[in-house]
């Protein structure tokens, strides 16, 4: 067995429910390389997720994992963190999870700061309920509830994590794992909120009815279309068309919210 | 732990048969059979590149080295 | 319950046992009986084994899942494993041949017959396995006209296939002969 | 030579037949949110409304859904929000805001295993109670339970009737079975349908958008954007629509509310009794689970053991009056239902003693069989 | 010279009452959204908690309040959540979740008047069968009722023993006279209060989050970050906390949960029996209601009627045995509820036709009076 | 009365409920001027609020008026405007409604550029409860929820509503009334989705207990903070510090949601 | 409801008649009796007339609000308007003398005097209006004793302001004389 | 219409005395009287810039020109 799988997987709980093909299994393989590689203590490390097929992936994971209710995951790990900030607290989840339903606790735990990494699945669809469009669908794309093609704008859920004021913002596919692993580990780094968007490719209820073919020529297109922000930022307008930047959108230095609570009680504490 | 000391192996069991492994890999080492399952088809060629395991969606395919102590 | 049959239809996802349910269940309304058709759903039904259930009847159907099947089809092993019960099995097991059957099960008939080869070989497409499936089925049990369950299909597929489902049946008649 | 369906004949599942019936009662507006296992009726919703010039919008969550179809229905849309047990909460609060400003709205809960997320791909009836209790506060309740895909067709179009006359939310409560389940359903010809439509004002003059004459329940309604121009709110308001911190407007307004329906009981009403003239045991049911029930009684009936069934197609406004009547003449009221027990407690405050209450429930994510139910009867004997 | 009260005497309000018991029991996290008339609950807990090294945070709304409170519990820090009617709706789908998921939380409800919005600084006990009813499927349900400033500080306290002990959400549920009201309260001596922690394990091997011997009902919860690394979900799951399809450990699982009430009803249920023991007519009631109640037995006795109170303490569980037992020798029970009729439905169910039952309701923002009492009781002379 | 007054509020209904010095007023007398100056039809015009002080302005005006839930406002509003786009719609909230339980429908208004116009009164408090810290009160500052000085971080959010997707975003005063006025007029123009942040001041809730002295002090500090866009960027960083800037942040052309969706009818009416 | 007084407190906002009714009550405990006090609040409290109710008894208060105060205090012309209603009243007013009283009241005396003027004046700050107004209900009615009276104040107010508000307290006696 | 023709004017019903008008007043035209309700205590020193109307919170002070037309 692949030794990080060994280590930090609920090997008994393997094969995961994932369909033949979905990007969610390497995302959850990147999320443990990361934390072998900061040596963390799997005894303080919670994963929180809400629901959907990326909120699946804590149940194979072998740390203190809570699967939550839609679109909460990052508010009860707000609870956690805050009550118990020693603790590692991850939160993982889905375009519809944490954009849709979800989408206020991630703009306010943006806001306060909270040290909590988060990584998105964003397979631009609600994957568990069977294709319904999300708030990361492109526009003119095939869903189960956009059968004329959705007329929606998708959000760019990086980039609106750093306008609400995350410390740390980027994005990667599943095709660059290494890069994805490599950004995951940062994130775990930042004191502060941190989100990785993960794009992640969904065969079953996107990719058919979007006629995207294998789930390698879905690879594929992430090779051709996610390019480096600092590439993208190179090339020429008329170049840029089709293609989407990749890389750390924002790394910045803010105070951390459970550090600034701990300055209240010390303070509390001084005056007695 | 050098290349040559990794065994490429396989989990047939988790294998979903999705055939990325398959397509990505640089020297056309591996294949699915008929139940479409992953089958290591021409282990010689596999130059432990580890691109498989990387993208493999199901932990099926893996390089496994001296991992005594890890396993302690 | 006088006079009601029902059917477990099980493979994995994407070989077309759901339209083959409602063909089936359609064929039945077109003979005039009463038919439901159910289906396994959610992350139940992803990746892995899924079911469509038939039950066709003389009369007004009540209880509207199947229970104890009079007949239940397998294409895969893993849907075998987990729909072909010795709890709940009495009647006719049609399989695939390639699907082990625990010999602890107790069946009326087994009808284990090369259904995924006749379709891809003989028929030419994989995807029509569900067809043959249903030609079995029909020629096997009566439980619908064949001219009802022809007409199902035709009403039910897409337009410039009538004529490789009609041949899929047909092996499906042949097969189960 | 080909056989056909007849073309007013299809074979169709529960979510569907619900659509079908939305829009034959004049459908044109849809808010929500995908959830298991009632997913289906935003899907059919988003391929059907726009051909009728109607809309559909998948919002943010249920509780934007539900707040988006109270809009479309105030512009003088016939709206619909549907979700299963864990986005009914949510829906709670915006379900108050609607009774209490009296907005026309179909709700459909495809009902799935709970409590919380539970077993999402299996039915259940445990919201019948959240269907009547779970905002705050008191208001009336309209909640009806289709036993089958034809059921469902019908009872679509009446909770949209009963919606538009009363000026309230109306709720349709189905499961995971009949939800999905496929049967033929039978489309009657637009003439045999009977369509209701909200009363709306014909004079802007001295227009009182929640006054009513003596004895009338309804206030007329006129539409956004008609030059009404009114006051809505969620706060106790006087008849003018204004707010009103005054008990005695809050009381009348309650009351008026209360009676909608109190006071149109044998308007909205709705039960099957089946076999019940000579019988000594009722069995009572609704939904998916009434199916079970005519299973069971007409196994019981073949061994000769005098059982009916009392079916609520309303479950809420509850038929209190005829069951009190029935119960009288039985040795047993046997509840079956897919919940630990819900509607039973009903019944029990009901029946009193007269008749012994026996109770067949399970909440683990499988039908009750009819098996079941003959059981908890014949345990009595 | 200047008089002083004793120290451990104070006059305040409800609300501030329910906070000092709270950090009695040992109250260490609150998550919420600000609701008249709750707010206090936030502002107080905002002031005290970090004081005693506790954390508050104001939540985006009210589902992420209870949300991080929960997630805050999980770490072993006694939570509460506070809110009104119509946050306590919005609550709901997660208040499902830490019953399915077995988390100890105190949620307090200052009830006020609805529907929706309704009279949102006026009292009410109109969230009753919310409180009990709110989530979909069915689970058992703690829920308290205090009567006086005194008593919000005890019950506060029971109710984090409660959580703890039945590892299980528990709710207090007042009103916003009780909430808003000044009375003078006691604080007793810490040797005298009796505070419960949950049971934590202590082995790490084998350790199932949802497992239970025989018996017994309540398994034991290890606290995030210490090592134990399980699993918690709102599906249906098994022993080890991981989620189940199968039917048979869905039954085991809800029966257990619903057997932490029914089986432990000695030690939770609580009421109070006020000139009971001749009495003729039994007034039922909860709350800032029973006050009033009280007053109108006084009154009552000193005409010479023979009325007592039936006082529920803990309106879920309801205490039925005792009631019925009670019905059993009196003409009345009338039931007094700020409300149109909710535990009077209860009463109705339990008492059958053992007494004749009789209502005094009002939701109009004002509370009940004795003089409407008598005279309600008054009627059937 | 003053013409505005007569014309679009409803008279019978005022003294409003607002504390004496609450801007509240200010800023529904300058939504009244802005729809005087386009001469819209009062019949044709909607207004939608949540909960709150500012939720109460509806009440007030002469025109078809919704109180709904709190935070809710701009989903019963996407549910008017779909179902009657011929209407105007305007949302009025406070930056609790809009930007605390509200800020998901607010972000994805944005997203999807439904034409409707939001006006945030934003007094970065919680006026109607007693003087909760909101998302956008100042971090240190006082309130009953944050009796040792906030520790949140505030949103801004006129950029946050840019970056949600927003083809209209502005900012200002009710010190600065008629610039007011005529960034409303402006945003009630725009075809998509405008949002205008109005400042305003609440001495009951927020400014008593900030200490920031009489309603007409408050004035005058928004007349020293608050300085236009324009003339910020100009500014040297260091003379930045303790200014906030007003004006227009963003005002870009994008497809609009209703007239999307009317496209799909109209495609499926020519399929026919 | 032996020896129960119930009085209402009205004023305009700010004008601290909600610490008035707290300090009233604490006298009324510091006396052995018992006390509830209960206030507006919300909406209803913005701007505009605010109440403040209290019940002082010798036994233990069941039915906790004030219906036909023994009392009422009204310090502004919008609060007399509200909450001085001829349904109600039956005892004693206490106004200032700038309030108008709808001739249709009935009471049992009504004390006119310049509160807001004295505090203003005499004692120094507009502020103290309220403990001029405690001063003027204890002298008037011996609802609590002033020993206690004058420690509950001092229990509740700033350090440094002890003085002005005891010499508030004394010019509300000379004025209910 | 001409500054001239308009008539500054007060609602104290309205007026809940926050002192806004008075305080901007370029003029120091207004005041507050003993009951915190505005008046305008020095009319000729008016010069109808509007600035009270402008920031005024409740409508309490106004402008008002020959709107004969406008009433209609
Ligand atoms: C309150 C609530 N609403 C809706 C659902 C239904 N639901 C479950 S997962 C999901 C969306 C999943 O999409 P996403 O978060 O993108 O995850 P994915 O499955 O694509 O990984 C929805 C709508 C639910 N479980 N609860
Ligand atoms: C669901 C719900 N939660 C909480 C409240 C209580 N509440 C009413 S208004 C409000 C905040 C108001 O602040 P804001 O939106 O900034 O408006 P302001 O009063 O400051 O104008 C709150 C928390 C409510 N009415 N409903
Ligand atoms: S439905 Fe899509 S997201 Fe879900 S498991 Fe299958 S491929 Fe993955
Ligand atoms: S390690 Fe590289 S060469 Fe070897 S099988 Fe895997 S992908 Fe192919
Ligand atoms: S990538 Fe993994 S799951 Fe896919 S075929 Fe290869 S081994 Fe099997
Ligand atoms: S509390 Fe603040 S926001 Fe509310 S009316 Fe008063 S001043 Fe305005
Ligand atoms: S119009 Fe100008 S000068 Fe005249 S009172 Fe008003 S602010 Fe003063
Ligand atoms: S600004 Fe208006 S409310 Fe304020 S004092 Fe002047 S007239 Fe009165
Ligand atoms: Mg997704
Ligand atoms: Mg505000």
């Amino acid at each position: 067995m692949n030794k990080y799988v060994k280590k930090y997987l609920r090997n008994d709980k393997l094969a995961h429910m994932w369909c033949p093909g979905c990007g969610h299994g390497i995302i959850m393989h990147q999320i443990i390389k990361a934390i072998d590689n900061l040596g963390l203590d799997k005894d303080n490390i919670c994963v929180v997720s809400g629901i959907g097929c990326s909120s699946r992936a804590p149940g194979y994971m072998d740390f203190d994992t809570l699967h939550t209710t839609h679109g909460r995951a990052l508010a009860f790990a707000t609870g956690i963190k805050l009550a118990n900030p020693d603790m590692k607290v991850i939160v993982v989840s889905g375009d519809g999870d944490a954009s849709a339903i979800g989408g206020n606790h991630l703009i306010h735990a943006c806001r306060r700061n909270i040290d909590i990494t988060t990584i998105v699945f964003n397979n631009t669809i609600y994957g568990m309920t069977g294709g319904q469009f999300s708030p990361t669908t492109a526009t003119n794309d095939l869903a189960s509830t956009a059968p004329y093609g959705s007329i929606d704008r998708p959000f760019d859920i990086a980039k609106l994590a750093a306008a609400a004021g995350a410390s740390y913002s980027a994005r990667s596919t599943v095709y660059h794992a290494n890069n994805l692993e490599k950004l995951i580990e940062e994130a775990l780094q930042v004191k502060g909120f941190s989100l990785v968007e993960a794009m992640s490719m969904c065969p079953t209820s996107y990719g058919r009815r979007n006629k995207k073919g294998t789930v390698s020529d879905m690879l594929e297109d992430y090779k051709e279309t996610y390019i480096n922000i600092n590439a993208f930022n190179k090339l020429p307008l008329e170049k840029r068309e089709g293609k989407i930047e990749m890389g750390v959108f924002k790394n910045e230095t803010y105070p951390e919210y459970t550090a600034e609570y701990q300055k209240i009680i010390d303070r509390l504490k001084g005056d007695k | 732990m050098s290349r040559e000391n990794l065994v490429l192996k396989v989990k047939p069991e988790w294998c979903k048969g999705c055939g990325i492994c398959v397509h990505f890999c640089p020297k056309n080492v591996l294949e699915l059979d008929e139940d479409n399952k992953i089958v290591i088809a021409r282990p010689d060629d596999c130059i432990k590149c580890g691109l498989c395991e990387l993208r493999c969606p199901d932990f099926a395919i893996y390089l496994e080295g001296d991992e005594n102590e890890d396993e302690k | 319950m006088t006079n009601q049959f029902e059917l477990r239809l099980s493979g994995a996802g994407g070989q077309g046992l759901l339209l083959a349910g409602i063909v089936l269940a359609e064929a039945g309304i077109l003979d005039d009986k009463f038919a439901t058709q159910t289906q396994s759903y959610g992350p139940e039904a992803r990746g892995g084994a899924s079911k469509s259930e038939v039950i066709i009847s003389d009369s007004e159907i009540d209880y509207p899942e199947v229970r104890t099947p009079n007949l239940t089809l397998a294409l895969t092993q893993e849907a075998a494993d987990k729909y072909i019960s010795k709890d709940i099995m009495n009647g006719i097991i049609v399989v695939d041949e390639r699907v082990k059957i625990n010999p602890a099960i107790k069946y009326e008939k087994l009808i284990s017959v090369p259904i995924m080869k006749t379709a891809k070989n003989k028929v030419g497409k994989a995807i029509v396995a569900n067809i043959v499936s249903l030609g079995i089925i029909v020629e096997a049990t009566n439980v619908v006209s064949k001219e009802a369950m022809e007409s199902a299909i035709l009403n039910r597929v897409p337009k410039g296939t009538e004529k490789l489902n009609k041949m899929a049946l047909e092996s499906g008649y042949e097969l189960a002969k | 030579m080909k056989m056909k369906m007849k073309s007013n004949v299809q074979f169709v599942q529960g979510n569907k037949a619900c659509i079908l019936g939305a829009l034959d009662a004049g459908y044109k507006f849809y808010g929500g949110y995908p959830i298991t296992p009632s997913t289906e009726l935003a899907e059919l919703s988003a391929v059907e409304l726009p051909k009728v010039g109607g809309k559909f919008i998948q919002m943010e969550d249920e509780i934007a859904g539900i707040a988006a179809a109270i809009g479309a229905s105030l512009t003088g849309k016939k709206s619909m929000t549907a979700t299963s047990g864990p986005g009914f909460s949510l829906k709670q609060e915006n379900i108050g805001y609607a009774m209490m400003a009296e907005i026309p709205l179909v709700i459909v809960n495809v009902q799935r295993g709970g409590p919380s997320t539970g077993l999402p791909t299996s039915p259940a009836q445990g919201d019948m109670m959240q269907a009547k209790w779970g905002t705050h506060g008191d208001h009336p309740v309209i909640a009806l339970t289709p036993e089958s895909v034809q059921e469902t067709y019908y009872m679509t179009i009446r909770a949209f009737n009963l919606a538009e006359k009363y000026r309230m939310p109306v709720m349709l409560m189905t499961d995971e079975v009949i939800g999905h389940m496929r049967e033929k359903i039978v489309i009657p010809n637009k003439e045999d349908i009977e369509i209701i439509d909200r009363v709306q004002p014909n004079e802007k003059e001295g227009y009182l958008p929640y006054g009513v004459k003596d004895g009338e329940t309804v206030p007329k309604m006129a539409s956004f954007g008609d030059g009404y121009r009114y006051h809505v709110t969620g706060l106790a308001h006087d008849e003018t629509g204004f707010p009103s911190n005054s008990n005695e407007n809050a009381k009348r307004l309650l009351d008026r509310l209360m009676n909608k329906v109190n006071h149109n009981l044998d308007d909205i009403l709705d039960y099957e009794e089946y076999m019940l003239e000579d019988a000594e045991h009722i069995v009572l049911s609704y939904g998916a689970t009434a199916r079970s029930a005519r299973a069971a009684i007409k196994q019981m009936r073949q061994e000769g053991i005098k059982a009916g069934m009392f079916r609520l197609k309303t479950v809420w406004p509850f038929p209190e009056e005829r069951l009190l009547e029935l119960s009288k003449n039985v040795k047993n009221v046997l509840v079956a239902e897919m919940n630990l027990g819900q509607m039973v407690l009903e019944v029990e405050r009901v029946v009193k003693d007269n008749a012994k209450i026996l109770f067949c429930g399970r909440a683990d994510g499988e039908i009750i069989t009819p098996e079941e139910i003959v059981e908890t009867l014949k345990e009595e004997f």
